[in-house]
């Protein structure tokens, strides 16, 4: 390594693409760098994390488009020329300049990246039918085999798409109270992470839960075999964007960086990394000529669901009044 | 005296076994094919050429060796002082101070290290290697003190004057005469400072600095992720190579003095 | 090779007065013993003569210099303690080459001294043993080598017996007694084993409540004690109060009559006399007072006895073959030697 | 014995002494006060606080917050439940093993035994929890082994409060049998063989001699034991299913998952504050027990 | 107030034989001491009788029952420890009434027994008192009246004093025994100091190496014992070697010639004797053998002495009086008493 070389640093979770080798490596020696991964372990750490010190150390990060809207308007992340960018155009539209990622002046400060769902995932063998909706975790035909996501935004959204809510997002607080309660009468356990949904799940103990799309993918890839299905009355879904540090000293490498993570080079080459839980790529070209297994194992191979609620930001009253039902859950006896 | 208490043995063999049976589980499972640690066993060596094919694990168990190697030293250090210092109060006034080294055992990590958290922030210190390890020596003390003080009130009465008559400096007195005496407590507390300070997740998890990674950090994201069972070989190597090291060092006597603990 | 004076040296602890305007000489050479019972402040004494302990009063001179700014490791005192004190994580070589390191002897002085002092002391070739190896009486024994191969002024021996067995400890007082001739180093020995005092030493100092009560030669101070305190204390003794008759330069008890050596005290004055009870001697009847013998027991060498004289029961120690023919029950002359009298305050 | 104790303190307790234990004492007291003393009054200070920058003055809304809706209360309680069994579940394990250990075990083997039982930890804490869970699973070796016998292989305890108290149990029998172990090794061989010349059987020589002299050891492994565990988040999460809740996942989510400075510490000072009134009493009730048996 | 019957008791510690075939009985009412040195097997024996050690053969009858089959709790004997093992954690009379309260006795009853109990001790009063405000002697009373509250067939006791000051272990010596003479309590008593073995027992038995070497009255074994061993064991002993010389019904020693009492050695046969100190008195010259003073050392009661005889140097030992006039140097008479000479095999 050269002594003039420049070090790039990316903050993103652990095992999530952009730390793999081809992609690192290609980007060193396509722009003669260093490229070094912070990980954060949860959107709150990663928004602390440029809050403090991050500033000027931090140069890329990978933000939850519910999250960029806080880091936007703590001026935490600066707007993108997104001209520059090469691969910007063959970026899906719908994902592009969404009310979160962009200002009043419509300067935009993210760019998507990937997206995937969390849908229901089921052991079709343990079941023995197929399944198309959210009432499969309260029928008490499946009683003490079920899982839920321990997430209250999750918990929440899912229990209003079950109520049959028009806007998940505001919905009636008491009936989705009342939902949740029924539903812990089925649930065995509340998963935290992959592992802990795979683990019971490969063990036989839990046949259904809400799950993450690639997480579904992984299993299947492992063997482990998953049913993932979008059940009718809609589905959560979450989209990552690449946003950079305000402050940042290498403003040149990271909209380089950027253009690479949005490349159809290195999104076909993740998106067919099967173990490594890859969502579904936002580069158009990328989702048409990925194969056809690969378009089966990331779910796009048929119709997607009609209602598609993103994760979008909330306000921090909505957040805790969320967060302190969640808990009234989890807490009763 | 053999054949006395049968329940009492009985109850020993049972604890010692459930104490390593998890162990037992995590070697088998190190050499298991199922990454989920689902049955049927199918052998396979596939997570110890995974675990030696470099990566972040060892880089995470070395950084942690090292850190609770530095931390189990400060503690023991400060512990040193400390404990000297509450021998030379007297009991009663040093009553009171290992009452403090208690509280400070007590408090749960969790609200510790939270606390310690936002006053590190308001200090502008934030999370800093400095901040990570000044919490986890904290936390550790309490245990060498409480190991080393009761064995310096132990100490062989008057050898410390002896070598004062022998024309022996203070400072030289505690090395070549009370150190060596106090040394297996010394060590115990050095060991269980380690222990705890490797095994801290809660402390480092709240203070360790942005994007470094400690051995409970880099499982902790591992298991988000999807940990595979390298982490078991690695596991299986390190508690193989800790159970081989006291058999050998009881082999080789120095077990024999009374007490290694306590 | 020093002369160790004490003077005037007390000490408290808070309010309790533990050493009270303590004077003590140890001429060049000699051997103290400082005898009394526990808890009279013997240990210390040796304390704040090693500097141990700061003295709150009084100076500590060795040969005519005054030690008392000196730190302990300053001022070449040797000490030895009850418990010998070792540094039991080191061998018997490491142990006694301690203070010449300390003094950054050359490696070969070091190790002849050593092996010199281990033939001192009847060890030799041990350099290389583990403490805790070696018998109560051996480890003794590299304690004192331990002290005496620096060469100090002043040595200091705090009951170092008291942990051995009778026989060993006879033989160690034997051994102390010819290095600490050979060396001719000025010794204080403290213990309260009386035997030992008057066996081994040139002087007894006899303490009581922080004070020195009396000193002397062994063979003085035990058959002609100054005090009272030191005449009951020393051996055992029949102790008889009674009051002086001038007339019959005696002291009368009851119905026993004593004659005194002394002759200092007034007609009518109350008196109390101590008798050792080996100096009360029992004899065919007819010879001094008359009494009846009521108990006998056979100790080995000597036959302890009681005898009942004009009221009084008084106990007596003979030899196995002197007391062969003395019956229980019989009546027997005694005679009484060594009255020691003392006015009572 | 007595006058060689003395001595010792004599030598320490000398002219100057004061300053030079002060240094002494200033490295690890100056520690305890900076960042245990310290963080535990700003964390009171915050709990009082309306606002997260300490500066929104004097409040008590933080803790009617707390109380509102019930959770914090039944989880602690459920909490204190837990911390409670697995206390009494150590001690009555530990108690026999730091007896063996103790008293019948050559000396040679002792040492080895005593650190075998600590390595269990330098494997990773969060890997012995997965193991454990592993271990317990339906269709898992217990299981199976189980199912030899005749039980359902797949109907496993996981997922209950039952097996966070086994997880939980698993993980702080090492303190107590360390605790105790280095009471009952303090224990004179004669005073038991006294009691037992004096008539005293096992239960009696329990009652009477060892657990009056391992009190102290007892109450600082209670102490080890019962504030962790009933602090601890990790296993329930993990491993106590959808009822398995305690009281530290709700301080940890309104510390992590939303951040409510004021919140999370009201929960944290009544948490100690309750732990710590409990201890006091166990400790009670416990000397009162030592103490109980000796009245003449 | 019970017979205590050994009858070939052994023990072995792995490969280490402790005790082998081991007999002794104790009369009712019998105190008998048991004396050797450290390590011949007095605590193992003592830990078989009691049942905390199980024996590997042999039988314990206490009046003809064999108690081996009983736990230690059952036995009903009482021991007092070394150490004394006092419940530390309880005051006087919780330790008193430890055994009381096993046995379920009323409230009333235990109050009585624990105040006679410590009556009987001379600690009246002390019921509340902690453990560690008492001093040594009185400790070892407290553990002395915990043992013999419950009055027990047979009463053990290791060492009992081993810990305690001269003074006051005479003092208790003559407790034990007057309180053992009271109670009537057949008692075992292990020691190694020998003159509280002569003092206090009614039988003394010497082990070696886990065997019983000899018993018997003390005076008896102490003047005439039957082993070598014994001889050699008990009190200050000049050995002598040399061969029997059987018209002169002597032995041979160099030039030193003693007349022995035992004939049935064989002409030409060597010899060993024994001679106590005490038993080699020095007199004025002309009687008995020649010799010359070389040493005398000052002990108090007695004065040891050195003297030359035929090549040979003997101790002597003298009371003071007797001694006074003998010179160091001097030509004195040496007469010998009690030669006790055994065949080395
Ligand atoms: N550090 C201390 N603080 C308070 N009192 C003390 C201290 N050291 C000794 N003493 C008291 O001073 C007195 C004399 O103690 P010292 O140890 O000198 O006695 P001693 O003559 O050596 O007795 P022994 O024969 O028992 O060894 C005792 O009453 C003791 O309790
Ligand atoms: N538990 C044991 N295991 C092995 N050897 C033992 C054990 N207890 C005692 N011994 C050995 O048995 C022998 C006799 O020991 P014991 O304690 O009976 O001697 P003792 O006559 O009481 O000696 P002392 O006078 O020193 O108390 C000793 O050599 C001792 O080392
Ligand atoms: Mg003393
Ligand atoms: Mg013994």
């Amino acid at each position: 390594a050269g002594g003039g070389e420049r070090t790039l640093v990316v903050a993103n979770w652990k095992g999530y693409g952009s730390d793999s080798e081809y992609a690192v490596e290609q980007f060193e020696k396509a722009n003669n760098c260093k490229v070094v991964h912070q990980y954060y372990d949860s959107l709150e750490q990663m928004l602390t994390m440029i809050r403090q010190g991050g500033n000027g150390k931090i140069d890329v990060v990978l933000s939850n488009m519910a999250y960029t809207d806080t880091a936007k308007k703590e001026g935490l992340i600066s707007a993108i020329d997104t001209s520059k960018l090469e691969n910007y155009a063959s970026l899906q539209e719908s994902l592009k300049e969404v009310e979160d990622v962009v200002d009043e002046e419509g300067k935009v400060y993210g760019v998507p990246w990937m997206w995937g769902t969390t849908a229901l995932g089921y052991n079709k063998e343990a079941v023995g039918k197929e399944i198309d909706s959210w009432s499969a975790l309260w029928d008490e035909a499946n009683q003490g085999k079920v899982t839920m996501f321990d997430d209250h935004i999750t918990a929440v959204l899912v229990a209003a798409m079950y109520i049959g809510e028009e806007d998940p997002y505001n919905a009636d607080l008491s009936k989705i109270e009342e939902a949740l309660m029924a539903l812990k009468k089925n649930c065995k356990l509340y998963w935290t992470s992959y592992d802990s949904f795979a683990k019971p799940y490969s063990a036989g103990e839990i046949t259904m839960g809400p799950l993450w799309s690639g997480a579904a993918t992984q299993l299947n890839a492992t063997g482990v075999d998953v049913e993932y299905v979008y059940p009718k009355e809609g589905v959560v879904a979450w989209t990552d964007y690449w946003c950079m540090v305000e402050g940042t000293k290498n403003e040149d490498l990271a909209m380089k960086w950027i253009d690479w993570m949005s490349s159809e080079d290195f999104q076909k080459e993740y998106s067919s990394d099967l173990e490594g839980q890859p969502p579904v790529p936002a580069n158009v070209k990328v989702q048409e000529t990925l194969s056809d297994d690969v378009r089966k194992a990331l779910y796009i191979d048929g119709d997607m669901p009609e209602k598609l609620y993103f994760q979008k930001a909330i306000p921090e009253e909505t957040n805790q009044a969320w967060l302190d039902l969640w808990n009234k859950v989890k807490a009763a006896q | 005296m053999k054949k006395k208490y049968p329940w009492v043995r009985a109850i020993m063999i049972l604890v010692y076994a459930f104490m390593f049976l998890p162990i037992g589980i995590v070697i088998l499972m190190s050499f298991n094919a199922s990454p989920y640690g689902t049955f049927p066993f199918e052998f396979t060596t596939k997570w110890y050429e995974l675990l030696f094919s470099g990566g972040d694990l060892g880089q995470a168990t070395a950084l942690s060796l090292i850190f609770s190697l530095l931390v189990a030293l400060a503690a023991v250090l400060i512990g040193l002082l400390t404990a000297q210092g509450m021998r030379r109060i007297g009991k009663r006034k040093a009553a009171v101070f290992s009452q403090l080294l208690n509280s400070a055992i007590i408090v749960p990590w969790l609200v510790l290290g939270i606390a310690m958290l936002i006053l590190f922030n308001m200090t502008g210190l934030g999370r800093s290697y400095l901040g990570m390890f000044l919490g986890n020596t904290v936390v550790v003390l309490p245990y060498v003190v409480l190991l080393v003080y009761p064995a310096l009130l132990e100490q062989k009465p008057n050898a410390e004057s002896a070598a004062r008559t022998l024309g022996a400096s203070p400072l030289r007195v505690f090395w070549t005469v009370t150190l060596p005496g106090i040394l297996p407590a010394v060590a115990a507390g050095g060991l269980m400072a380690l222990m705890v300070c490797f095994n801290n997740f809660v402390i480092q998890y709240y203070l360790a600095p942005f994007g470094v990674r400690t051995l409970p950090l880099e499982i902790y994201n591992l298991v988000r992720v999807g940990y595979k069972p390298d982490i078991n070989a690695l596991a299986s190597i390190m508690v193989v190579v800790s159970v081989g090291l006291v058999l050998l060092v009881s082999r080789l006597g120095f077990g024999k003095k009374k007490g290694l603990f306590w | 090779m020093a002369k160790l004076c004490i003077e005037g040296v007390s000490k408290a602890f808070g309010e309790k007065q533990v050493l009270s305007d303590i004077n003590l000489t140890a001429e060049s050479g000699e051997f103290v013993a400082l005898l009394g019972p526990s808890g009279c402040g013997k240990t210390t004494l040796l304390n704040t003569i090693s500097g141990i302990l700061r003295s709150d009063a009084g100076r500590v001179l060795v040969d005519g210099r005054d030690i008392g700014g000196l730190p302990v490791e300053k001022r070449n005192i040797g000490m030895v303690f009850q418990n010998y004190a070792l540094f039991d994580h080191m061998s018997v070589g490491q142990n006694l080459a301690y203070g010449l390191k300390i003094r950054r002897e050359s490696r070969e002085e070091i190790r002849k001294k050593v092996s010199e002092a281990l033939e001192m002391v009847r060890l030799p070739g041990t350099e290389k043993r583990r403490i805790s190896s070696l018998s109560g009486g051996e480890q003794q024994r590299v304690a004192l080598a331990r002290a005496i191969i620096l060469r100090p002024d002043i040595l200091l021996l705090d009951e170092p017996l008291s942990a051995l067995d009778k026989n060993i400890r006879e033989q160690m007082q034997f051994e102390i007694k010819r290095i600490q001739k050979e060396t001719g180093i000025t010794t204080v020995f403290v213990t309260h084993d009386q035997g030992e005092a008057l066996a081994m030493a040139d002087k007894i100092a006899i303490m009581r409540g922080g004070e020195i009560v009396e000193e002397g030669k062994p063979q003085d101070i035990y058959v002609r004690p100054e005090s009272y305190f030191a005449a009951s204390f020393l051996g055992t003794n029949n102790l008889i109060r009674g009051t002086y008759d001038a007339a019959g330069r005696r002291m009368a008890a009851g119905e026993l009559f004593l004659p005194l050596e002394r002759r200092d005290f007034q007609d009518g004055q109350e008196v109390a006399a101590a008798i050792k009870e080996e100096y009360v001697h029992i004899t065919k009847p007819g010879n001094g007072l008359s009494g009846v013998l009521t108990e006998k027991l056979f100790l080995g060498q000597l036959v302890r006895m009681k005898v009942s004289v004009a009221g009084h029961e008084l106990k007596a120690v003979a030899m196995e073959k002197e007391a062969r023919e003395l019956l229980v029950g019989e009546t027997v002359g005694v005679e009484l030697e060594h009255i020691q009298a003392f006015a009572v305050q | 014995m007595k006058n060689l104790e003395n001595q010792t303190k004599q030598a320490h307790s000398r002219g100057r002494s004061g300053l030079a234990s002060f240094g002494l004492l200033l490295p690890g007291g100056g520690m305890l006060a900076l960042l245990v003393a310290a963080p535990l009054i700003l964390l009171i200070v915050a709990s009082f606080c309306a606002n997260d920058s300490f500066s929104g003055g004097f409040t008590l809304a933080n803790y009617q917050q707390v109380f509102a809706d019930g959770v914090f209360t039944s989880l602690m309680g459920k909490s204190v439940l837990m911390g409670l069994a697995v206390t009494l579940g150590c001690v009555l394990l530990a108690y026999p093993v730091a007896y063996g250990l103790a008293k019948l075990v050559s000396e040679r083997a002792r040492g080895s035994l005593i650190v075998l039982i600590i390595i269990p930890f330098f494997t990773s804490q969060l890997l012995l929890i997965y193991s454990m869970i592993v271990l317990l699973q339906g269709q898992g070796p217990l299981m199976s082994l189980l199912a030899l016998f005749g039980a359902d292989p797949s109907a496993s305890i996981l997922y209950t409060d039952a097996a966070v108290f086994l997880i939980l149990l698993y993980e702080f029998l090492p303190y107590m049998v360390l605790c105790l172990y280095s009471a009952i090794a303090k224990i004179d061989d004669n005073q038991l063989r006294a009691a037992q010349t004096l008539g005293a059987g096992r239960v009696k020589r329990f009652t009477s001699v060892i657990f009056p002299k391992s009190l102290p050891g007892l109450l600082s492994g209670i102490l080890l034991v019962f504030v962790p565990v009933t602090g601890s988040f990790v296993e329930p999460d993990l491993a106590g299913g959808s009822s398995g809740m305690m009281v530290g996942s709700l301080i940890n989510s309104n510390f992590a998952a939303a951040y409510n400075l004021g919140r999370g510490a009201a929960l944290s000072v009544l948490f100690l504050v309750i732990l710590t009134a409990i201890t006091l009493v166990i400790n009670g009730l416990l000397r009162w027990a030592g103490r109980g048996r000796q009245r003449l």
